[in-house]
C-alpha cells in the first residue's frame, strides 16, 4: 500500500528533518487491512531515528500531536481504529505555542 | 449604497469606504465592527500585526494586554514597535501605533501580565479574544477564561518557518483543551526566543488572526472553527484541515463539566504544563 | 551557531537572533538577504505589509515607487502610513516608518509614477521587484520590465474578500503574459476604489509577497513559482494551484521573442489594456 | 457525471453570487466523454445569469479568466480538449489588479 506520509511543527527533526515520505507499507501479516495502529508500529521502527518519546507515549501518539488521515482529524475516522486506504495522506503534527 | 439607517458619521463613512463599498460587508458589517470590542493577549509577532488590522479596520474598542518591554531582537518580525520604544512597555509602544492610525478608535492599555488573578475581569470587557502569547501555559488559561465567560478565541501560533491557526470555542465548536486534554511534554514546547522564528511567518498569521476576529466581529462569512489551519512557509504549503468538534468529555467545556470561575482562579498552569508563563533568559548566539 | 565566516556586526547579530537561530536560514540565509535589494511598486495595501516586514527582517535595500498622497480611505488597510501623514507622499510617509523600525536599513525613496520612461532605470538597480500595484497597465508594464531586465517578480493582488499571489519570471518559469497574453476588457479590471476591499486582505497577501521575495533574496525554500496561491478571506479557504510554464511562445519571453528596452520604451500600456494607470476619481457613496 | 464548479475573482457575480456549484452534466448525445468544451457550453446555458460576454469569449473564456481542472491549470491539461471525469473540480477564476 502506498501512502503520503507529512511529519510537521518539529517532528521532522525526528525522522532527519525530512518533511514528506513517500512509502509502501504492508498490512501486518494475517491481517487484510491496515489500520493506524499498525501504521504507528510501522513510523516508529522505519523513520523516527531519534528521541521516539517525542512520537509516541504508550500505544498512540504523544500529547499535542495532531494525526491527520487525508485532511481530517482522526478522532473523526476512528483514531487507532482508522482503516487505511491507497494513496492516503497521513499528517503528524506537532502543535505550535510561539508567537 | 442607498441610504439607510446607520450610526456612522461622515467621517467614518470616508474611512471606511472600500469597505461600505463590498455588498457583502457593507454598512451592516461595519455598523457591527464599530460596536465591537476585542483582547490582543501579547503584543508581540502575532500581536503587532493583528493589532495594526483591527485598530485600521474600524473594531469600536481594542485591548491589549502583555507585561513585555520592547527589544531590539524582537523587532525583527514585531513591526508595530519603532526603535524609539527599546526599553518601553510593548503594551504602551502598541496602543500608540494604533491611536496613530486610527485616532476615532478606543484603545485600552493593560500594562501586566494576564493571571488567573485577573483574567477573568479584563478578558469579561471585550466581545472577542485573540491570543497572541507565545507559551503553552498562557494558551491553556486563556482557553479556560473564554471556556468560562462564553467568549470565542482566535488562537495563532508560530515557531520557527511554520504557523497555526483556528478559532476556539465558537458557536459550540471545540475549545483548546477538546484538542489538547493532556499539556504536551515541556521539550516540545518551544518558544521563538530557543528556537527561532522568520519575522514574516507570524506576521501572516497574525494578519489571519485579525480577519477572523474582523468575520465574528461583524458577523460575515465562516469562521475557522472545527478547522485548522498549517502553513509551512518554506514551501509555500497551507492546507486548512477538519478538526474534531467539541469533545463531550472535554474537563473544561465538556457536557459534565464543572469549571468554574473559582476553579479558574485557584488552578495552577504553570504546574500542569510543567513550564513558565514569562519569557526566560534566551539563548546566546556563539558566532 | 559555531564561529563561521559572516559580515555581521554584533548589532545585527542581536537583532536578527531569532532568525539565525533558524538551522534552514541561519548565518548563510541571513547574510544573503543583508546583501539584497528590493524594490516594492506601491506603497498601499499591499505594498504597506511588504514593507514592513522587508524592512524588519533585514533586506539590505528596500526601494519604494509611489505618486500617490496618503488620504484617509487608504487608513483602513495601507497599515504603514500614520494619520501625521494625509495630504503627504506615501513614500516618504513609508519610508520613515521603515527606518523607525530599522535605522539600519537603506530606504531609497522614488516619489514619481513608474513610467515606461524611467521604469528600467529604477528597476536595474534592485535584485527583485515586488508589485503592489492597483491596476492593469501597471502590472503588464512591470512584467515586460522584469524580463527585459531579467528581475523575478513577486506579483500580488486584493480586491473584494479575495486576495492572490505568484512569482513570475524566476528561474525559467512563466511571466505575467505567458498567462495572460491578452489583456482583459476593461469592465474586468477593477479597483479597490470602484469595488471596495476588505483591509486585511491585502494584507495577508501583502506579508505573504514579503515572504517570497525573503525566500528569493535568501535562496531558502521554494518561491511559489509556477504555481499561484488562491485566497478567499469569507470562507477562509486557500488554494495553492499549479500554473502553465514559460509559454514559448510569449510575445516578451518567449524562445523568438525580440521584445527589446526599446520596446519596452516605446509600448503604450494604457492603450494595450485600455485602462488608465493612476487612479481615477473614487466611487461616492450616498449613505 | 457529478462536477464542482466553482467561480471566483468576481465571476460568482455572474452566477447569483453563488461560488460553489454542484452539478449533474452529461456528455453530448452521441459522445461518450465530456470535455471542457462540452462544459463551457453547458455553464453558458444553464449558471450564466447575465452578462455572459465576461465569462465567454469566441469558443473560450474571455482572457484573464484562469480555468483550473483539480487544482491545475487546464493549459497543462489540453485545454478545450481536457476530457472530464467523475467528480472533477472545475474552478474557473478571474484575475484581480487591486492592491
Ligand atoms: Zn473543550
Ligand atoms: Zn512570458
Amino acid at each position: 500500500m502506498h501512502l503520503t506520509l507529512e511529519f510537521g511543527g518539529g517532528l521532522e527533526l525526528l525522522c532527519d528533518a525530512v518533511k514528506i515520505h513517500d512509502v509502501h507499507v504492508e498490512p501486518p501479516v494475517g491481517s487484510e487491512k491496515m489500520t493506524m495502529r499498525d501504521l504507528l508500529l510501522w513510523v516508529q521502527k522505519n523513520l523516527i531515528k531519534e528521541r521516539p518519546e517525542m512520537f509516541i507515549k504508550g500505544d498512540t501518539v504523544r500529547p499535542g500531536v495532531l494525526v491527520l488521515v487525508n485532511d481530517c482529524d482522526w478522532e473523526l475516522s476512528g483514531q487507532l481504529d482508522t482503516t487505511l486506504e491507497e494513496k492516503d495522506v497521513v499528517v503528524f503534527i506537532s502543535t505550535l505555542h510561539g508567537g | 449604497v442607498s441610504g439607510t439607517e446607520h450610526d456612522l458619521t461622515p467621517d467614518m463613512i470616508y474611512r471606511y469606504s472600500r469597505q461600505l463599498l463590498l455588498p457583502s460587508f457593507g454598512v451592516k458589517g461595519q455598523s457591527r465592527l464599530l460596536k465591537s470590542s476585542v483582547l490582543v493577549v501579547g503584543a508581540g509577532g502575532l500581536g503587532s500585526p493583528a493589532l495594526l488590522y483591527l485598530a485600521a479596520c474600524g473594531v469600536g474598542q481594542v485591548g491589549i494586554v502583555d507585561n513585555d518591554v520592547v527589544e531590539l531582537n524582537n523587532m525583527h518580525r514585531q513591526v508595530i514597535h519603532t526603535e524609539a520604544y527599546i526599553g518601553r512597555s510593548k503594551v504602551e509602544s502598541a496602543a500608540a501605533a494604533c491611536r496613530a492610525i486610527n485616532s476615532s478608535l478606543e484603545v485600552i492599555e493593560h500594562r501586566e501580565a494576564l493571571r488567573t488573578s485577573n483574567a477573568l475581569e479584563i478578558l469579561s470587557k471585550y466581545d472577542i479574544v485573540v491570543d497572541a502569547t507565545d507559551n503553552a501555559p498562557s494558551r491553556y488559561m486563556i482557553n479556560d477564561c473564554c471556556v468560562v465567560l462564553g467568549k470565542p478565541l482566535v488562537s495563532g501560533a508560530a515557531l520557527g518557518l511554520e504557523g497555526q491557526l483556528t478559532v476556539y470555542n465558537y458557536n459550540g465548536g471545540p475549545c483548546y483543551r477538546c484538542l489538547f486534554p493532556t499539556p504536551p511534554p515541556t521539550t516540545a514546547c518551544q518558544r521563538c526566543a530557543d528556537s527561532g522564528v522568520l519575522g514574516v511567518v507570524p506576521g501572516v498569521i497574525g494578519c489571519l488572526q485579525a480577519l477572523e476576529g474582523i468575520k465574528i466581529a461583524s458577523s460575515v462569512g465562516e469562521p475557522l472553527s472545527g478547522r485548522m489551519l498549517l502553513f509551512d512557509s518554506l514551501s509555500a504549503r497551507i492546507r486548512i484541515v477538519k478538526i474534531r468538534g467539541r469533545c463531550l468529555q472535554c474537563e473544561v467545556c465538556g457536557e459534565n463539566s464543572s469549571f468554574s470561575r473559582q476553579n479558574f482562579k485557584d488552578f495552577d498552569y504553570e504546574k500542569f504544563t510543567q513550564s513558565p508563563m514569562s519569557t526566560s533568559a534566551p539563548v546566546k548566539l556563539n558566532l
